[in-house]
């Protein structure tokens, strides 16, 4: 650098903030001997336009170009002398702040040691700043698309809030239809409202909007790209059927030879044909061929839809086929699945015909599934008693530590359902109800008068004595061992992180907490960001969640994505990883160090290349950078040594 | 591998039959367990009662002992046995606190533990280290006709074990069907028979005996298998007690799977001490064909 | 009797924590010992172990380094990296004859100022009772004897080489 | 008749308890306990007991020694574990219930009417005699400290025992029997 | 450069000799360099005295190599005669430029190496424990012998150093480049060390993968994949943070890098660099579990420091003031 280097420091009183306790005069007669310095002042109230002032003028008139100002925390006015600087065309970054309030006068008795604490400070920022190169923040244009990952109750109102503000979204969901665990069930608590008939009128509306296109059965495969220009592959699983073509007048359905296919969505209450639609009010309502179990791929033999279908639309051919697609922003609404109790032989699931699932028994009263809304045991009598097991799975260290939450009230609504239609016993057993949302309590107090058995204490052991179910468990609040006899045992299982969970973190680059489920940027704050700008949360991917919390979520993520596509650029700090290629060795230390994927490797070059777009500037790559190749802008190893000489040299 | 056998107090008395079939076994299969020098009692429920740690400390002197003798593994039949030795062994290696008072413990009586050797069951050994396909090869005499009740106990699976799970074990099912039984599966398998506390409370422990007879009973099981000498002793010797407590006249045979193995490799029930039993089991036999 | 030894302790905070963590108790007007001199950088994942050397071979009598608390790190887990630093930093100190009181790594989050005073104070006092960091140590003595002892002429000719010219 | 109204009175509740059996191997956890009655679910003994063992656990934290001690649970708990396996929160229900037994003994602190502690200690005194159990020694000597009735109802199993051989008549012996010795003390003189 | 002959030196000092091997090893090579050179010092080749170099011009010798660090008052008195009689001084080999293995001296004094070297080892047979002193009297007459130092130093702590060209020792044909350069004239700027900028991974052929280390070994406990990147394997290897040049040699041969070229370009402590690249390949979640993993590294200042403590920031251990 052949120019000459001319420090001006400026020793800020803060009023009597500083001054109280530190000798400003002194510390700036110490400065103006130091190396470089040109000028040093002190004065008043740095902040303020007559001090701002000050600074101007010296740059103009003395030349100066490196800036000191030894005052207040710079998480407080770094930004405000950097605007100084620049608005008299001087890089902000040749700026450094010396912080003598916070860290000196505010916190240390005695007005000599302060003194020379202000001093050690000063020597540093100005032995520093000579090194500071000019920075320059950037922008990048944005994508105003939107992807959803997951078609749920969650993605569905993300995706439709994002659509109504004139934005193109795209949903991508792994299942043939879109829904999610809502469409399953039956009534919605605490209103008791059909669940199929607020969901499904959002389902349509999906399919209708001119600016909402569908992905059904797909995948998302790879995420390329950051903030504003993400490049997003997904996966078209072949469904064997052309969309285009397909009325969705369902006689390949009923010709279909193969039928007894345990009905996944059914939660195998019954049993399905190879090609079929997952359930009547599906979005699309189009049908998927199984191929691992229709006899046209099993065998080679077979064929029956594609020779019935009057729009030839059945396609054997059909590959899965991958497209690619640029989003700006990604919202993940994953949802949830269930714990499957059998796991803990304990509560003899699978191991007893009667013990069922809470989603089975949701299935069982829906008037459109399996029983035709009524509850039955497998011999095909209806029950004379039902026992609700709370905290199957949940709450429990042994499986998951944290509580379902939304179980309780589901629970409360499922007794409610079995009183209802077989008015027999019911019990329910608990640990404690947790009851939260508006209107639960209200909900519970409800059901409590309609005559369930409410037994505190946890259902421990499902066995059979003599053909007849027992529950065991301990009566907490009498303090009696209890064995309860009845016909059949619904098991509110916990709910937990799908099994994708982890893939698809990995491929979005975003973190999971420890319980498994997606882990948001901030638990109070910032709920619904990732740590990976441009990605957010909704639903229950991020942690168990019931209809309400999920819709509010979905339209706050929505909010999310709005607001930052609608910004139309992306902002890059200054403050970033570079790499210096000559240096680098190549030897990718760095590349899995960063949280946020924005290290790559040059496989031509041999060297690590950093994406600024995603690099946030923590500069844990250089700090583990074995060849100092890797260097972070504004904090370079020779920046802090020199400062570290500098804090030394008083 | 190297096995250090620790027998258990109780194989010089109530369980001299498992000691004397689990020695004959070993030896038709060419298994060898040396018996740990001066090895001494395992501290087991009573003792854990007296005091828990004491209970521990005396486990962990067995496992010093093995190490001593250069044992890569201590190997016991007794259920009760393994449960306190695998105490020790889990305290020593994962409780600091424990680990710190065993080691001063054990210096104070002159020995070193260093928590090397590992804690086995017999029934482990047999099943999973010597491998259930190498004792098929050796298996003269197929058991075909004899329906069996495996019954585990708590202790093989609970609280933690090695080898077999705390609720649904299974160690045992695998190797009678090979051997030609029948393998019945009772509800009742993993419960307690309350051996350990049955000198003391012995009214409230027939109700569990009653229901583990009951059940193989109703299963038509000819005879209730074990693994473990304190199962055996409170489901053969109080047979007689839960008859007269309950009316019943339970008459099933009580047998270790180390007899029902020995039987198969083609000893003699003399050579397993099988006539030690009260429920004799030889009426049972007989109609085995070839026994 | 001279003045009391006052230690001089480099202090390598992590902007979003313990620098923050460091301004609250300032901004609580919490005392502390003024020995502790602030480095701020982004992340306690940035800190280079050569820092920590820097600042002892540049006299330092102690370096307190502090980030956010595990699982809060801003980025995720810089911390913990650091952490792994610390880990085998320890050692190395050790061997290099540096007491271990003399090295800290602390998580102060941005709420706690009495924390941050809690570990400055207790470094300060126990870097107090050990005394001054040695430097020169004796053997570093004898270089810079030497290069006293170098008269202007051998430095002359030590910078006049070079190759034809 | 029923009992006289009774309240807790706090100054008779003993907050030390908990640490106390906290302390005991596998009792550290107890202060996690949510009360669910997984414990007592799972226990065989449970229809028996006076409390039931999720109930002993919140005795023992409400400090209410004296019920504590004196109850029958602890005694009739066959460690079976499916309590401790099962428990949603990591307490070992069955370790805690050791705790109370040895804190019980030491104190003295069992009812007088209950016989274990009498045979748990003879147990004790046999090992610490042979190094290993004995139990024609066991039982004699459990018959005369206590009630000689009772030997007479286990008169029949020992005669039939003895019939089959499997009562070993000379007690089989630790060589090192100090060894043994010496840890037995060291635990059982311990306050 | 003239077309008269070049002047050259070459001396050895405090090291193992194994650098003037390495010019040896340069081959019919040699035969080049003696048409363009004439050699005027190399006391392990020829006979010479160092009144000889006292007696040259200052200035005299166009080039030297100078290998081996500074211990004793003999290497300083030499190495400082040198400086001033040659044009060039190249620091030959690593011991020169960065103190090398026998750097390792630093986490010693010099009493507790003389006690060991004159006392304690198991072949000394010394009764009266006498440790030699750089003036004695034997016969009635005075003895003079070099003073040892307190610690190693390399070469550049005492005199300027113009070029560097480390390595244990440095290459045959990186000499041979090294000489060839001088002859044409083509050196960089003074101050350089005459290696490529990159580091040892950039030679080293392996696939480097996952880098995350469950478990440190060492180079005994495990016989490497060849193909995969020894630090992924668990081996703690100096090559990220090593200089290039060597071509690799260890690492082909399943060795991990010890680190003998020294630190890469602009580098301050490459010990410092080295162990904060190695340490973090066990990051995880769990604070205890990366302590033990990281615990299994058991002498990092050894390990990272093999041969360059006299060049690290704290150049060996702190010893207090002896009072």
């Amino acid at each position: 650098m052949s120019e000459e280097i001319k420090i001006g420091v400026y020793v800020c009183h803060c009023g009597s903030n500083i001054a109280d306790k530190v000798d400003c005069a002194a510390v700036a007669e110490f400065a103006s001997k130091l190396p470089n310095v040109t000028v040093a002042r002190d004065f008043q109230y740095m902040c303020a336009d007559p001090g701002q002032e000050l600074i101007r003028k010296d740059i103009k008139e003395q030349g100066i170009n490196r800036v000191v100002v030894a005052s207040c925390s710079p998480r407080m006015h770094e930004p405000t002398f950097r605007k100084v600087c620049e608005s008299v065309g001087l890089n902000g970054y040749f700026f450094e702040m010396a912080n003598i309030r916070e860290h000196v006068s505010w916190c240390t008795e005695d007005r000599e040691a302060a003194t020379e604490k202000a001093k050690a400070l000063v020597a540093a920022a100005v032995a520093r700043v000579p090194l500071q190169e000019p920075l320059y923040e950037r922008y990048a244009d944005m994508n105003d698309r939107v992807l959803v990952i997951g078609g749920g109750i969650a993605g569905i109102e993300a995706a439709l809030k994002v659509s109504g503000g004139n934005k193109e979204v795209v949903i991508v969901e792994k299942e043939p239809s879109i829904g999610g665990t809502m469409a399953k069930l039956d009534k919605t608590f605490p209103t008791l409202d059909c669940s199929a008939c607020i969901l499904t009128p959002k389902m349509v509306e999906c399919a209708q909007r001119d600016n909402v296109k569908l992905y059904t059965y797909s995948e998302v495969e790879k995420v390329d790209g950051y903030v504003g220009n993400f490049t997003v592959t997904i996966r078209k699983k072949a469904r064997s059927v052309d969309l285009d073509k397909c009325t969705g007048c369902g006689l390949c359905i009923t010709k279909c030879p193969t039928k007894d296919i345990p009905h996944e969505w059914e939660e195998n209450l019954t049993t399905r044909t190879a090609i079929f639609t997952p359930f009547p009010q599906a979005v699309p309502n189009k049908p998927v061929i199984d191929r691992e179990n229709c006899r046209y791929f099993t065998t080679g033999k077979c064929g029956i839809c594609a020779k019935v279908c009057p729009t030839d639309a059945v396609d054997f051919e059909q590959e899965d086929e991958l497209v690619t697609e640029d989003f700006g922003a990604i919202i993940v609404a994953t949802g949830f699945e269930l714990f499957d109790p059998s796991v803990g032989p304990q509560w003899g699931f699978g191991k007893f015909d009667n013990v069922i699932t809470s989603l089975q028994f949701e299935r069982m009263v829906n008037a459109s599934g399996p029983t035709k809304g009524k509850v039955l045991l497998k011999n095909g009598e209806e029950p004379k008693s039902i026992a609700i097991l709370h905290c199957i799975g949940s709450r429990d260290e042994n499986y998951h530590e944290y509580c379902s939450r939304f179980c309780c009230t589901a629970a409360l609504k499922l007794a409610h359902l079995a009183k209802e239609k077989t008015n027999g016993d019911v019990y329910s057993f608990y640990i404690d109800m947790r009851t939260f949302g508006k209107g639960y309590e209200e909900f519970y107090n409800r059901i409590m008068s309609e005559g369930i058995h409410f037994i505190r204490g946890k259902g421990t052991e499902v066995v059979e004595r003599k053909g007849q179910l027992l529950v065991r468990t301990e009566d907490t609040l009498l303090g009696k061992y209890r064995e309860v006899p009845v016909d059949m045992v619904v098991l509110m299982a916990a709910c937990q992180p799908g099994q994708d969970t982890e893939k698809l973190a990995q491929t979005l680059a975003i973190q999971r907490s420890a319980d498994g489920f997606f882990l948001e940027a901030h638990p109070k704050l910032e709920p619904l960001k990732t740590a990976t700008d441009g990605i957010f949360l909704c639903g229950a991917c991020q942690g168990p969640k019931d209809i309400p919390d999920s819709v509010a979520q979905g339209a706050g993520a929505a909010s999310e994505a709005l607001s930052l596509i609608s910004a139309g650029k992306v902002k890059i700090s200054p403050i970033v990883a570079r790499c210096d290629e000559d240096k680098c060795g190549g030897c990718m230390i760095c590349i899995n160090l960063c949280p946020y994927t924005a290290i790559s490797y040059d496989e031509e070059k041999k060297v690590a290349v950093v994406n600024e777009a995603k690099c946030k500037g923590c500069g844990t790559c250089s700090g583990s950078c074995p060849t100092g190749a890797m260097t972070n802008t504004n904090f370079t190893d020779e920046q802090i040594m020199t400062q570290i000489e500098g804090v030394l040299a008083v | 591998m190297r096995y250090g056998y620790m027998p258990g107090c109780s194989s010089h008395a109530s369980s001299v039959d498992y000691e004397a079939s689990t020695k004959a076994v070993a030896k038709a299969l060419g298994i060898d367990l040396v018996e740990i020098e001066d090895w001494n009692c395992c501290g087991t429920a009573p003792i854990s009662s007296v005091n828990p740690e004491m209970a521990v400390a005396l486990s962990a002197r067995n496992l010093a002992l093995a190490e001593e003798q250069g044992f890569d593994a201590v190997v016991t039949a007794c259920a009760a046995c393994f449960n306190m030795l695998y105490k020790a062994w889990d305290n020593f290696a994962n409780n600091p606190g424990m680990r710190k008072q065993l080691e001063e413990a054990m210096s104070d009586i002159g020995r070193t533990l260093k928590g090397k050797a590992e804690v086995r069951h017999l029934l482990d050994i047999i099943v999973n280290d010597y491998g259930l396909e190498k004792i098929e090869q050796l298996v003269t005499k197929k058991l075909t006709g004899l329906k069996v009740v495996p019954y585990y106990g708590c202790l093989l699976g609970r609280p933690k074990s090695n080898f077999e799970d705390a609720e649904e074990p299974n160690s045992m099912d695998g190797l009678l069907a090979m051997l030609g039984t029948e393998v019945l599966d009772s509800d009742f398998k993993a419960r307690c028979c309350g051996s350990s506390t049955i000198f003391t409370k012995r009214s409230y422990m027939l109700r569990l005996l009653h229901d583990i007879l009951e059940d193989a009973q109703r299963l038509g099981g000819d005879m209730i298998v074990v693994a473990c000498p304190l199962c055996q002793m409170n489901l053969d010797a109080y047979q007689t007690n839960v008859n007269s407590a309950y009316g019943t006249s339970f008459n099933i045979p009580v047998v270790y799977f180390t007899q029902l193995l020995g039987l198969a490799l083609g000893l003699s029930p003399q050579q397993l001490a099988m006539d030690k039993a009260f429920v004799s089991s030889q009426k049972v036999l007989n109609r085995v064909s070839n026994l | 009797m001279t003045k009391e030894f006052e230690p001089r302790i480099v202090g390598i905070l992590c902007n979003w924590c313990s620098y923050a963590g460091a301004d609250l108790a300032g901004i609580s007007r919490i005392k502390y010992p003024p020995n502790v001199r602030i480095v701020r950088v982004m992340c306690s994942g940035r800190v280079d172990p050569s820092f920590v050397l820097k600042a002892f071979a540049e006299g330092a009598d102690g370096v307190l380094v502090s980030g956010c608390h595990p699982v809060d790190c801003h980025y995720i887990e810089g911390n913990y990296k650091m952490w792994a630093r610390k880990v085998m930093l320890e050692t190395m100190l050790q061997q290099l004859g540096i007491e271990p009181e003399r090295f800290r790594l602390t998580w102060v989050s941005a709420n706690e100022g009495e924390l941050f005073k809690q570990y400055v104070t207790e470094m300060v006092d126990a870097v107090k009772k050990l005394g001054p960091f040695q430097k020169p140590v004796n053997w570093m003595t004898e270089l810079l004897e030497h290069e006293r002892s170098l008269g202007t002429a051998v430095q002359e000719i030590a910078a006049g080489g070079g190759v034809g010219e | 008749m029923s009992a006289p109204a009774e309240y807790l009175r706090e100054e008779e509740l003993d907050h030390n308890l908990i640490y106390e059996v906290a302390s005991f191997p596998g009792g550290h956890k107890i202060f996690s306990c949510q009360q669910c009655g997984s414990c007592s679910g799972s226990c065989d003994m449970a229809q028996d007991m006076d409390y039931t063992p999720r109930k002993m656990i919140e005795m023992i934290r409400a400090g209410m020694r004296k019920e504590v001690l004196g109850a029958n649970a602890q005694w009739l708990c066959t460690t079976c574990y499916y309590c401790t396996v099962r428990c949603p929160r990591g307490i070992e229900p069955t370790e805690v219930l050791y705790a109370v037994k040895s804190i019980g003994i030491r104190d003295r602190g069992v009812d007088p009417n209950n016989d274990s502690p009498k045979f748990y200690e003879t147990f004790c005194d046999t090992v610490h005699k042979f190094g290993r159990q004995h139990e024609p020694t066991l039982m004699a000597i459990y018959a005369f400290k206590g009630n000689p009735l009772r030997l007479m109802g286990f008169a029949p199993l020992g005669i039939g025992m003895l019939a089959k051989g499997k009562l070993g008549l000379a007690p089989s012996r630790v060589k090192n029997v100090d060894e043994v010795r010496k840890l037995i003390d060291r635990y059982r003189n311990k306050v | 450069m003239s077309d008269k002959k070049l002047k050259l030196g070459l001396y050895w000092a405090a090291g193992c000799g194994g650098c003037d091997v390495a010019v040896l090893d340069i081959d019919e090579k040699i035969l080049d360099v003696a048409e363009v050179a004439d050699i005027h010092f190399w006391p392990i080749a020829m006979d010479f005295k160092y009144k000889d170099v006292a007696a040259m011009d200052d200035g005299f010798l166009d080039v030297c190599f100078l290998n081996g660090a500074i211990r004793n008052s003999e290497n300083k008195e030499v190495a400082e005669l040198l400086r001033a009689k040659s044009k060039v001084l190249v620091a030959l080999g690593t011991c020169a430029c960065y103190g090398g293995v026998i750097g390792l001296a630093n986490f010693c004094t010099r009493e507790e190496i003389l006690e060991t070297a004159f006392k304690k080892t198991v072949s000394t047979d010394n009764p009266e424990g006498i440790i030699p002193q750089p003036v004695s009297e034997v016969d009635g007459c005075e003895l003079h012998i070099p003073e040892v130092y307190e610690a190693v130093y390399k070469l550049d702590d005492f005199v300027n150093v113009d070029y560097y060209l480390p390595g244990c020792p440095p290459r045959a044909e990186l000499i041979a480049k090294a000489i060839d350069a001088i002859v044409a004239g083509q050196l960089p700027e003074p101050g350089s060390v005459l290696l490529p900028a990159k580091t040892v991974c950039d030679e080293c052929k392996r696939e480097k993968k996952d880098r995350h280390v469950d478990e440190f070994k060492r180079p005994w406990e495990l016989i490497p994949d060849e193909e995969k990147c020894l630090l992924d394997q668990g081996l703690v290897c100096m090559g990220p943070a090593t200089r290039a040049g060597c071509g690799a040699a260890c690492t082909n041969v399943n060795m991990p890098c010890r680190g003998c070229y020294g630190p890469a370009e602009g580098v301050i402590d490459q010990g410092a660099k080295a162990m904060s690249a190695v340490a973090v390949t066990a990051v995880s979640t769990n604070l205890a579990e990366m302590e033990k993993v990281i615990s299994q590294v058991k002498d990092p200042a050894g390990t990272f420091y093999m041969y360059g403590l006299p060049n690290s920031l704290l150049r060996g251990r702190q010893m207090k003031e002896a009072k």
